[in-house]
């Protein structure tokens, strides 16, 4: 079980370590997951997935503000099985708090990496789509999903609660459906996905997928 | 409690499973209860009910999951085994044969010892995982362990000394007959060490600081995730109602019921919620200092009170 | 005359013998030059002479000497103790050992320290 | 303030003496069978050699061992020996830093110097009989020498001779006392030579043979520490102790 | 005596000696002038027959002749002098005249170049030979003063400045003396009217009034001063400073013998005195050894220590006589006197061949093993350890005081003997310490001819063979007592052989010398045989994975494991003890050959600083070991005195009659307890243990925790089952004992939870753990006993099992800080299982053995009613966790280091025993019934059997305990969840991933280093309650040393070097003893 690497292929060829560090990382490619073979299983899984959906408590932009009111007793999340967690490795859904400038990004894409599938990611709020009202700015990335894969879009500037709450809810209706496949495609295409991040972040200075 | 026969150790084990069951149930929708309580104080409606298994499910429906190698993998199981061996040494409702479990393989002091072993094997577990926020977090929570093991061993000994006895069972059957011969009516005393301890040992609030969520990223567990993390909270309902229905039995009167039981056990844990919710929270050395102080000196007298005024 | 047999004659060689001891002691322990040292020393040697001497001395004895002034058969109420004389003998010898190698130590000192002051010789100590 | 309490002690000690108005239990002894059983008429002289035989024995030994401490003191460094080896005969050299003595003296000294080392052999041949002994005549004959060493600085005093009769004459007392051991009553006991005529020159057993040994060693032992003395300053012939 | 014509006969008498030294001393100026090697040839003849005369005449008394009373000049006495040649003076004669002859031997290069020389040696042998013998007061007085004008010159043989000088001090000194000697004679003389000792001892009466009494009081201080009272001796120090070796180790064993036996003779007439003789010889006793500790200067610490033995000497027979237990003098004084004779002869020469003036010099001999072992040996004759005459002498003296309830002076003789073992053994630490390469100045290597070494080798052998026959004396009929010392001697011979070979010739040699020795053992002792010699053996063999030479590791490991094996066997205190002092000093021996990679100050202050880790790295061994010798002895001295305290009472030996002791239980107990407390490293007493364990090869470390340690326990269950059952009697000592071990326990504990270093971890873990069994033991209930004795079986597994792995860790890392290791489950995982499974032993969390010592221990104590102490175990065994964790967290589990990435797996060898010590852990935790019956059965002579049994449940008053049910429980319990996970483990996909992929978002982990808690672990722990383990009890030894050292050196202002200021205490020294003695009353 424990010899059940994925992928030799190597991913840290390129990431700019030291053969040093190289030692301390480990090199394998991520793989993407199949459904359950049972669909009912997997619709069972499904439905415990998305009624319990766990947040990463990582506020990336001003968007995060918007989540704090999430857990007050006007909103209260915790109704819908949505809390935060304090590590990626528990968290199930990752949420963009708006935009996201460069050193942000390489934060994002470490924290994504390090969280389990099945794994969502809600864009909130318009930057993440074009780039907002810092489209033309030089350190903020404009499309998001160029660089991980989102599951679900909430736009607005800022979008409030009440629209995280109906968001969430419709996480939850994708999940149930089997159509959150966010991570997978991010295994699938990780290649340009790495290309594309690369692009941006020109300190990589990590190993092209943490585990 | 003699059990004979390949058939009797049989109906044994089938009979400790149900209790499991039945406790790892009662554990997780307490946990969810209290949740909502505290959301209702709060003015929220809080989880449902069913909450605390979809969250376990949904750790054991991950797919994929990162080892750190084989200490990493076994934590959790280490963990669960402690829950579930201490629970197997607690006889849980008294009278009742199906529910005493495996109480005649050993008496109180075995449950205390093994309440170490899941600790133990989950600090291994948390250390393996190369995390220094892991260790962090193990040496707070074990240090602070050693603090309220002493007003806790010091009660232990007061109700041992007074009813002349260490088995579980038979300190239960001592406070049969009404509340009034409860320990906690009998010899206030050490309850009240016993409960001091048992804040620390719950790690609510103000003593939760090896969790310390915002700091060190849940401290011991951080690295844990999708079935370790399953099984970690599945032991953390069942462990903690196992620690519920120990003082229960020690110092509440035990339980002839599961109503009783759960009642009890419930008001048990009610205490460390609420003084939890309305105290913050301890620097470890604070934590361990307040230990040493007013709770290891009303245990102490604890002693003295048994020595003077119960058995003259 | 009572005085006189009060005060007997050996007592006063004895006196002076214990007087001539202090001179000695009192030398060796205030004078700082060796030689001066070495003389205190003899003087107390020659002290505890006069001492064993004195011991000696019979009341109205003469010397150990059988002759004609001594008959043998009265040697023993005529004659001093020839004890305390044959000791001091030896005594007196040995003194002179013991000053030969004082002196020759001091002759050595001087070489080696150029100086002959008792309170300059003090390497080891301690 | 020492000093002080030691007169206290000796003033206890110097008020309490009474006079002894009777020999003691030794010496009574010692002056009534002393004649008898040693023959000397000095009883002095009869304790000193023969009954407290051992410790003139060791009287010698002590003068034997502080004349050749002193040898052993004064000696000069294996440096020095070396240099010296080739002035043997450098006594020339040295006159120059002592005067030599004026004629009188030398006169006197020749005339003196026979006389006093004869009184010396006469006190201790007749140490037995009248006062005196071996260690006083060797005093005599070292005073000889001390004298011999004052009036003529340069005048030369034979080592070898020395180092032959000191140890010969120490060496001949042991042989004495062994003697009586295998013919006599004991070690040191000196009566295996017959005791002779009671008062005469060779009578009181091997008396006068031990003081002359003991007078020969006294004599020159002094004389060697003496001479010693003198030399360590002044450069002189290879010592070999 | 009759005259023979047999010549030859004559010249074998006793006065031979003198004719024959006279008559060659006065010829060797002559011979010297023909031929020097003649001279040489002749002046070694005379010697040797002199040693002949003195051996022939004793053998002769020992068969049965009479004492022989020589006459001089054919007269009797009174009237003429005689000498006297009885046991004690042949005794004598024959051990100064021995030691004369090899002085000469060691000092021949020097006195062959002087005939004067050779002839003043020869004299001044003849002149101590007389002194000894003769029987008159005033030759007495000419040997003494041949003695010392020979010594005088001889002393300024060499013409150094500072020679010289001291010898001027020295003849000032002596003439004073000498002086009063004379005085004081011719008074006596004037009351008694004779001279002769046996004389005088008869009119005893006529000495009266303030003449008698001053004149005995000159004759006493003249013999006094000759052997240097404190404070009147400096210019003996002096002397023996400067002085070259030959004659310096003359003075000191041949003149002060003389002068001893002087004093000897006149003791009948000193009655009035032998309270203040004996205070003079224990006040300089104490005091020189004292002022020793402030000593550098090689000779000058021997002259310490030989005034401080002759104090001894004289303190010992001024008791002696005042007992009246003259019988006693043989074996004491004798002992005492031959040991310290040739003991003090052999160390001078030593000195004077090495050459290193200051003690700090001598690790230039370090390399030469001979000289060391000479050393040892020496040094280990002089502090009076087995098996040289001291020790039998000790021993015999100690109990002599005890049965007369002079506990005051015992107190201070095993003081003063502590004492001078502290400098002597630093002495030694010095001399092993290996210069290391930074060191500036090295001093350079000692070249030592092997010709140069044989006088010293032989007084060794001597000393070996004297205490031989003293044991024989002794009635010490069990002569398996030397059987260690044999095997560890035939080991030393094979030294030379391969590591291998040699390892296994012994441990072949140890399992069958320990099968015979402790086959016919039963009962406890059969127990710790077990536990001992098998234990022992089976720790042993790890000792094997090291490659390098070891040179002395194996025989010594062989005394040490065989002397563990006669201390079980020992029937009476005696060889009790004689083993106990052997196994304290191989281990120390074993401990000295530990890590030695750094040089240190070798001094005795301890380091315990936490924050100055750097500091520790530098430390090595031979600090330590200094250290654990010091408290090894203080050890076996409050043993000594506690077996000692039971003869009083018991007059016998026996070790089971220990029980009769009476009222003087309570005493013995408490000093025996107090005994193997220090051993054992108890509350307070534990400091050297941790820095002994730490600094202890690592294999060794295992040997000495799970093995050696064991022996403290075993003490203690012997005496408790001896003194404490069987007196029957309310022991408050036990509760006390009950105490210390939980306290030991709780601050072991605390203290292990602060170390940085892993040995040091280990080790105090180690401690805290031996604090339950000795509370155990304290229990004095069956069930306590039980429990003390399963934990004690348990220590020892789990000891064994953690540090060998510890060991295998130091040996891949090359590291002992924890912080500098990390992640090494990786490279060792087989270390890493047996790591936990020991200490999941030894946290006492079921189902492992722990648990059960623990529950047995917990119910006895609340069966005796000790709750606090309950409590306090409580407390401690969760504090336990605490350095548990750490150690497994730090060293094994975290992030390892990048060098580390490519280590090994430790040692098949190092694994072996682990894993045979961890079978033992898993049956036994699994059915404990057939240990607990054993040790049951082993009790039952002692305490009843209390025990029930309910099937494979265990019953006690309180609780039950069904060890394999629970082990099935448990199994199952964790099987269970196990399966589950591996269920569901199937269902994901699962990355093994590397030491740095976890969890971090703003900034990626660097290095290892950063990355690993490790470092202060406990930081928060240490705020909250730290202060309670801050090293008081180091600050408090600490300060005892510098106490000590302080008043040492305010001791010794009074050696200020002037000969005057030492001539002024001689006179003050008189006036002192009489004003003391009433003088002014007069």
């Amino acid at each position: 079980m424990f010899k059940k690497t994925l992928n030799t292929e190597d991913t840290l060829k390129n990431s700019g370590l030291t053969d040093e560090e190289q030692q301390l990382f480990s090199n394998a490619r991520p793989q993407a997951y199949e459904p359950y073979p049972i669909k009912a299983v997997e619709d069972f899984a499904n439905w415990a997935r998305a009624n319990s959906l766990w947040i990463l408590a990582f506020g990336t932009g001003c968007g995060a503000i918007e989540l704090r009111p999430l857990m007050t007793a006007r909103f209260d999340a915790n109704r819908f099985g949505v809390a935060g967690r304090p590590t990626p490795r528990q968290s199930s859904v990752f949420v963009i708090g708006g935009y996201a400038s460069v050193k942000t990004l390489k934060r994002i894409i470490r924290s994504y990496e390090q969280m389990q599938g099945p794994k969502f990611v809600i864009a909130l709020g318009i930057c993440p789509v074009n780039g907002g009202m810092y489209f033309d700015s030089y350190n903020t990335v404009n499309q998001f999903d160029q660089y991980l894969p989102v599951d679900l879009y909430i736009t607005g500037c800022m979008p409030r609660p009440e629209v995280l709450v109906a968001g969430i809810m419709e996480l939850q209706k994708k999940i149930k459906a089997g159509e959150c496949n966010g991570a997978n495609l991010y295994v699938e295409n990780f290649d340009w996905y790495k290309s594309n991040q690369k692009k941006v972040i020109k300190n990589w200075d990590m190993p092209d997928y943490n585990w | 409690m003699i059990v004979e026969g390949l058939g009797g150790w049989l109906s044994k084990v089938g009979n400790f499973s149900l209790t499991l069951l039945i406790v790892t149930t009662y554990g997780l929708l307490m946990g969810a209860f209290i949740e909502r309580i505290i959301a209702k104080v709060q003015g929220r409606i809080g989880i449902p009910y069913r909450q605390p298994f979809i969250n376990i499910l949904k750790n054991f429906f991950k797919r994929t999951a990162i080892s750190h190698g084989v200490m990493f993998y076994l934590g959790p199981v280490f963990r669960i085994a402690g829950g579930i061996g201490t629970l197997a040494f607690v006889p849980v409702i008294y009278g009742d044969e199906m529910f005493s479990n495996f109480s005649m393989a050993g008496d109180l002091f075995l449950v205390i010892y093994f309440m170490f072993f899941g600790q133990l094997g989950m600090a291994l577990g948390a250390g393996e995982s190369g995390h220094p926020y892991s260790a962090i977090g193990i040496a707070r929570g074990l240090s602070q362990m050693t603090a309220y093991e002493i007003p806790f061993a010091l009660a232990v000994i007061s109700i041992v000394i007074q009813y002349d006895t260490l088995s579980i069972t038979q300190i239960v059957a001592a406070q049969q007959g009404g509340w009034q011969n409860w320990t906690v009516v009998t010899n206030w005393v050490a309850t009240l060490a016993a409960m001091l301890a048992f804040l620390g040992m719950m790690g609510y609030s103000p003593f939760d600081i090896f969790l310390a969520p915002q700091e060190i990223p849940i401290g011991p567990p951080t690295e844990f995730h999708s079935a370790y993390l399953g099984l970690m909270q599945l032991n953390r309902a069942l462990f903690g109602a196992t620690k519920l229905v120990l003082f229960m039995n020690l110092f509440f009167g035990g339980a002839t019921g599961w109503v009783e039981l759960m009642i009890k056990t419930f008001l048990i844990y009610m205490v460390a919620i609420v003084i939890g919710v309305a105290f913050p929270r301890f620097r470890v050395d604070q934590g361990i200092r307040f230990f040493f102080k007013i709770p290891t000196l009303i245990g102490i007298m604890s002693i003295i009170y048994v020595q003077m005024v119960l058995t003259s | 005359m009572n005085t006189l047999i009060n005060f007997p004659i050996s007592l006063i060689v004895l006196c002076s013998g214990f007087i001539l001891i202090l001179l000695g002691l009192w030398g060796m322990l205030t004078q700082r030059h060796l030689i001066r040292i070495i003389i205190g020393f003899s003087l107390m040697d020659t002290g505890i002479h006069m001492v064993m001497v004195s011991i000696g001395y019979v009341t109205g004895g003469t010397a150990p000497i059988i002759n004609n002034a001594v008959p043998m058969s009265e040697a023993t109420n005529l004659v001093v103790d020839p004890v305390p004389s044959a000791l001091v003998l030896t005594a007196i010898v040995i003194g002179l050992g013991v000053t030969a190698v004082m002196l020759s130590f001091a002759v050595r000192i001087y070489k080696t320290h150029k100086t002959l002051m008792i309170d300059k010789l003090t390497e080891s100590k301690w | 303030m020492m000093l002080g309490l030691m007169a206290i002690i000796f003033f206890n000690l110097a008020a309490n003496y009474t006079e002894n108005t009777s020999l003691s239990k030794l010496a009574h002894y010692y002056v009534e069978k002393g004649p008898q059983e040693i023959g000397a008429a000095n009883i002095v002289t009869a304790v000193v050699v023969t009954y407290r035989g051992l410790d003139t024995l060791g009287e010698v030994t002590v003068l034997f061992i502080s004349a050749a401490g002193v040898g052993l003191l004064l000696r000069r460094k294996k440096a020095e020996q070396n240099n010296n080896h080739k002035k043997i005969n450098s006594v020339k050299e040295t006159a120059n830093t002592h005067k030599s003595s004026s004629e009188i003296v030398e006169t006197a000294t020749e005339l003196l110097l026979p006389m006093i080392i004869l009184f010396g052999v006469y006190v201790f041949l007749n140490g037995h009989l009248s006062p005196g002994g071996g260690f006083q005549g060797g005093a005599i004959i070292a005073s000889g020498t001390m004298f011999l060493l004052l009036a003529l600085p340069k005048s030369h005093i034979s080592r070898l001779l020395i180092a032959i009769t000191e140890s010969l004459s120490g060496f001949s007392y042991v042989v004495v006392g062994v003697l009586g051991v295998v013919m006599a009553g004991g070690f040191l006991d000196n009566r295996f030579i017959s005791s002779g005529t009671y008062g005469n020159l060779f009578s009181a057993g091997a008396i006068p043979l031990i003081y002359s040994f003991i007078g020969l060693k006294v004599g020159f032992e002094l004389s060697a520490v003496l001479d010693r003395f003198r030399k360590e300053t002044s450069n002189e012939e290879d010592d070999p102790v | 005596m009759v005259a023979t014509t047999d010549t030859i006969d004559i010249f074998l008498q006793p006065l031979g000696i003198y004719i024959l030294a006279l008559g060659v001393g006065f010829l060797i100026p002559l011979v010297y002038r023909v031929n020097r090697n003649s001279a040489i040839l002749v002046f070694f003849t005379a010697l040797l027959i002199m040693i002949v005369i003195a051996g022939l005449n004793l053998l002769a008394i020992i068969n049965g002749a009479s004492v022989m009373d020589i006459e001089t000049a054919g007269i009797k006495p009174p009237f003429s002098i005689n000498l006297r040649f009885g046991l004690f003076e042949g005794a004598c004669v024959l051990a100064v005249n021995t030691v004369a002859l090899l002085g000469a031997w060691h000092y021949l290069p020097r006195l062959k170049q002087h005939a004067a020389a050779l002839l003043l040696y020869l004299i001044l042998v003849m002149g101590i030979n007389g002194m000894v013998m003769t029987r008159d007061l005033f030759n007495l007085f000419i040997f003494i003063e041949i003695t010392s004008i020979a010594t005088y010159a001889l002393i300024g043989m060499e013409r150094t400045a500072k020679g010289l000088a001291a010898g001027f001090k020295y003849i000032m000194a002596t003439s004073i003396a000498s002086a009063f000697y004379l005085l004081g004679t011719i008074f006596i003389y004037y009351q008694t009217g004779t001279l002769n000792i046996d004389d005088i001892i008869a009119n005893q009466q006529l000495i009266i009034g303030p003449i008698g009494f001053i004149a005995t009081l000159f004759i006493l201080t003249g013999l006094l001063i000759e052997l240097k009272p404190y404070p009147a001796n400096g210019w003996g120090l002096d002397v023996y400073e400067t002085a070259p070796g030959g004659i310096a180790s003359l003075i000191s064993v041949g003149v002060s013998a003389g002068v001893f036996f002087a004093l000897y003779k006149v003791l009948p007439i000193m009655d009035l005195y032998l309270t203040s003789i004996a205070f003079i010889g224990g006040f300089t006793f104490l005091i020189s050894n004292f002022i020793g500790l402030k000593q550098e200067n090689t000779k000058r610490l021997l002259g310490y220590s030989s005034i401080g033995q002759m104090g001894l000497l004289t303190l010992v027979i001024a008791l002696l006589v005042q007992l009246d237990a003259s019988a006693h003098i043989p074996l004491i004084i004798g002992g005492l006197f031959i040991n310290h004779l040739f003991a003090k002869a052999g160390l001078f020469w030593l000195a004077a061949i090495v050459d290193r003036k200051n003690i700090k010099d001598w690790s230039s001999i370090a390399k030469h093993p001979s000289l060391l072992i000479l050393l040892c040996i020496l040094l280990t004759a002089l502090v009076g350890l087995p098996p040289f005459p001291g020790f039998w002498a000790k021993w015999e003296l100690v109990m002599l005081l005890a049965s007369e309830q002079l506990f005051g002076w015992i107190t201070l003789i095993l003081i003063g003997s502590l004492l001078e073992a502290v400098y002597l053994f630093r002495w030694f630490s010095y001399a092993r310490n290996v210069e290391s390469s930074e060191s500036v100045e090295k001093p350079a290597e000692v070249s030592v001819s092997f010709l140069q070494q044989i006088p010293i080798f032989i007084t060794g052998l001597l000393l070996f063979a004297i205490a031989y026959v003293m044991s024989r004396f002794m009635n010490v009929d069990n002569q398996l007592i030397y059987f260690p010392l044999m095997a560890g001697f035939a080991i030393w011979l094979i030294d030379r052989l391969n590591v291998r070979v040699k390892s296994l010739i012994m441990l072949l040699a140890v399992s069958i010398g320990g099968y015979f020795l402790t086959k016919d053992l039963e009962g406890i002792n059969k127990l710790f045989s077990y536990l001992l010699i098998g234990g022992g053996i089976l720790v042993s063999f790890a000792t094997l994975y090291r490659h390098d030479d070891r040179k002395g590791f194996y025989p010594l490991l062989s005394v040490l494991l065989l002397s563990l094996a006669t201390l079980l066997r020992a029937q009476t205190s005696l060889e009790f003890f004689f083993a106990w002092e052997l196994m304290a000093l191989s281990s120390y021996l074993l401990v000295m050959l530990g890590r030695n990679k750094q040089n240190c100050d070798p001094g005795i202050r301890l380091g315990n600083d936490q924050k100055n880790d750097q500091k520790y790295n530098q430390i090595n061994a031979i600090k330590p070991a200094l250290i654990y010798l010091l408290f090894s002895l203080a050890s076996a001295y409050f043993i000594l005195v506690g077996f000692a305290v039971s003869y009083s009472a018991t007059g016998n030996y026996f070790l089971f009659s220990l029980g009769d002791s009476g009222t003087s239980t309570t005493l013995a107990f408490s000093l025996l307890a107090i005994g193997f407390i220090i051993k054992i490293g108890g509350f307070g007493l534990h400091i050297w243990l941790p820095e002994v364990y730490a600094e202890a090869d690592d294999d060794f470390t295992a040997i000495l925790s799970s093995v050696v340690s064991k022996a403290g326990i075993f003490g203690l269950i012997i005496i408790a089952a001896h003194l404490g059952v069987r007196a029957d009697i309310g022991l408050n000592p036990a509760y006390v004992l009950g105490w210390i071990g939980i306290l030991t326990a709780t601050f072991g504990a605390l203290m292990a939870v602060f170390q940085e270093d892993i040995k040091r971890l280990v080790a105090y873990s180690s401690m805290g753990q031996l604090g339950y069994i000795v509370t155990g033991v304290a229990l004095m209930s069956h069930l306590g006993w039980v429990s003390a004795m399963y934990m004690t079986v348990n220590h020892f597994l789990f000891k064994g099992i953690l540090f060998l792995s510890v060991a295998g860790v130091i040996l891949r890392t090359n590291e002992r800080f924890m912080y500098k290791m990390g992640g090494l489950i990786k490279n060792m995982p087989v270390t890493f299982t047996f790591t936990m499974i020991a200490i999941i032993a030894m946290s006492g969390v079921p189902p492992l053995s722990g648990y059960g010592g623990k529950w047995m221990f917990f119910n006895a104590l609340m069966d005796k009613g000790w709750y606090w102490i309950a409590a306090l175990a409580f407390f401690s065994s969760a504090v336990a966790f605490l350095y548990m964790f750490r150690l497994l967290q730090t060293v094994f589990l975290g992030q390892r280091k990048l060098e580390h990435r490519k280590l090994r797996e430790a040692p098949v060898i190092l694994l072996i025993p682990q894993g045979i010590l961890i079978a033992i852990i898993f049956v036994i935790s699994a059915y404990p019934k057939i240990l607990i019956d054993v040790i049951s059965t082993a009790i039952d002579p002692w305490i009843s059997n209390t025990l029930v049994w309910k099937g494979t449940a265990m019953q006690a008053h309180y609780g039950y305990w069904d060890a394999p049910l629970i082990m099935a429980i448990i199994a199952g319990a964790w099987i269970a969840p196990l399966i589950l996970l591996l269920l569901f483990a199937k269902t994901m996909k699962v990355q093994k991933v590397e030491q740095f992929n976890i969890v971090y978002a703003a900034e990626r982990p660097r290095r290892p280093e950063e990355t690993h808690f490790a470092y202060n672990f406990y930081a928060h722990y240490d705020r909250a309650i730290g202060f309670v383990v801050r090293p008081r009890a180091t600050a408090f030894w600490n300060a005892v040393i510098e106490w000590t050292h302080s008043f040492a050196a305010s001791l010794r202002i009074f050696y200020n070097g002037n000969g005057q200021t030492y001539a002024l205490f001689i006179i003050m020294y008189f006036v002192g003893l009489f004003l003391v003695n009433g003088g002014l009353a007069l």
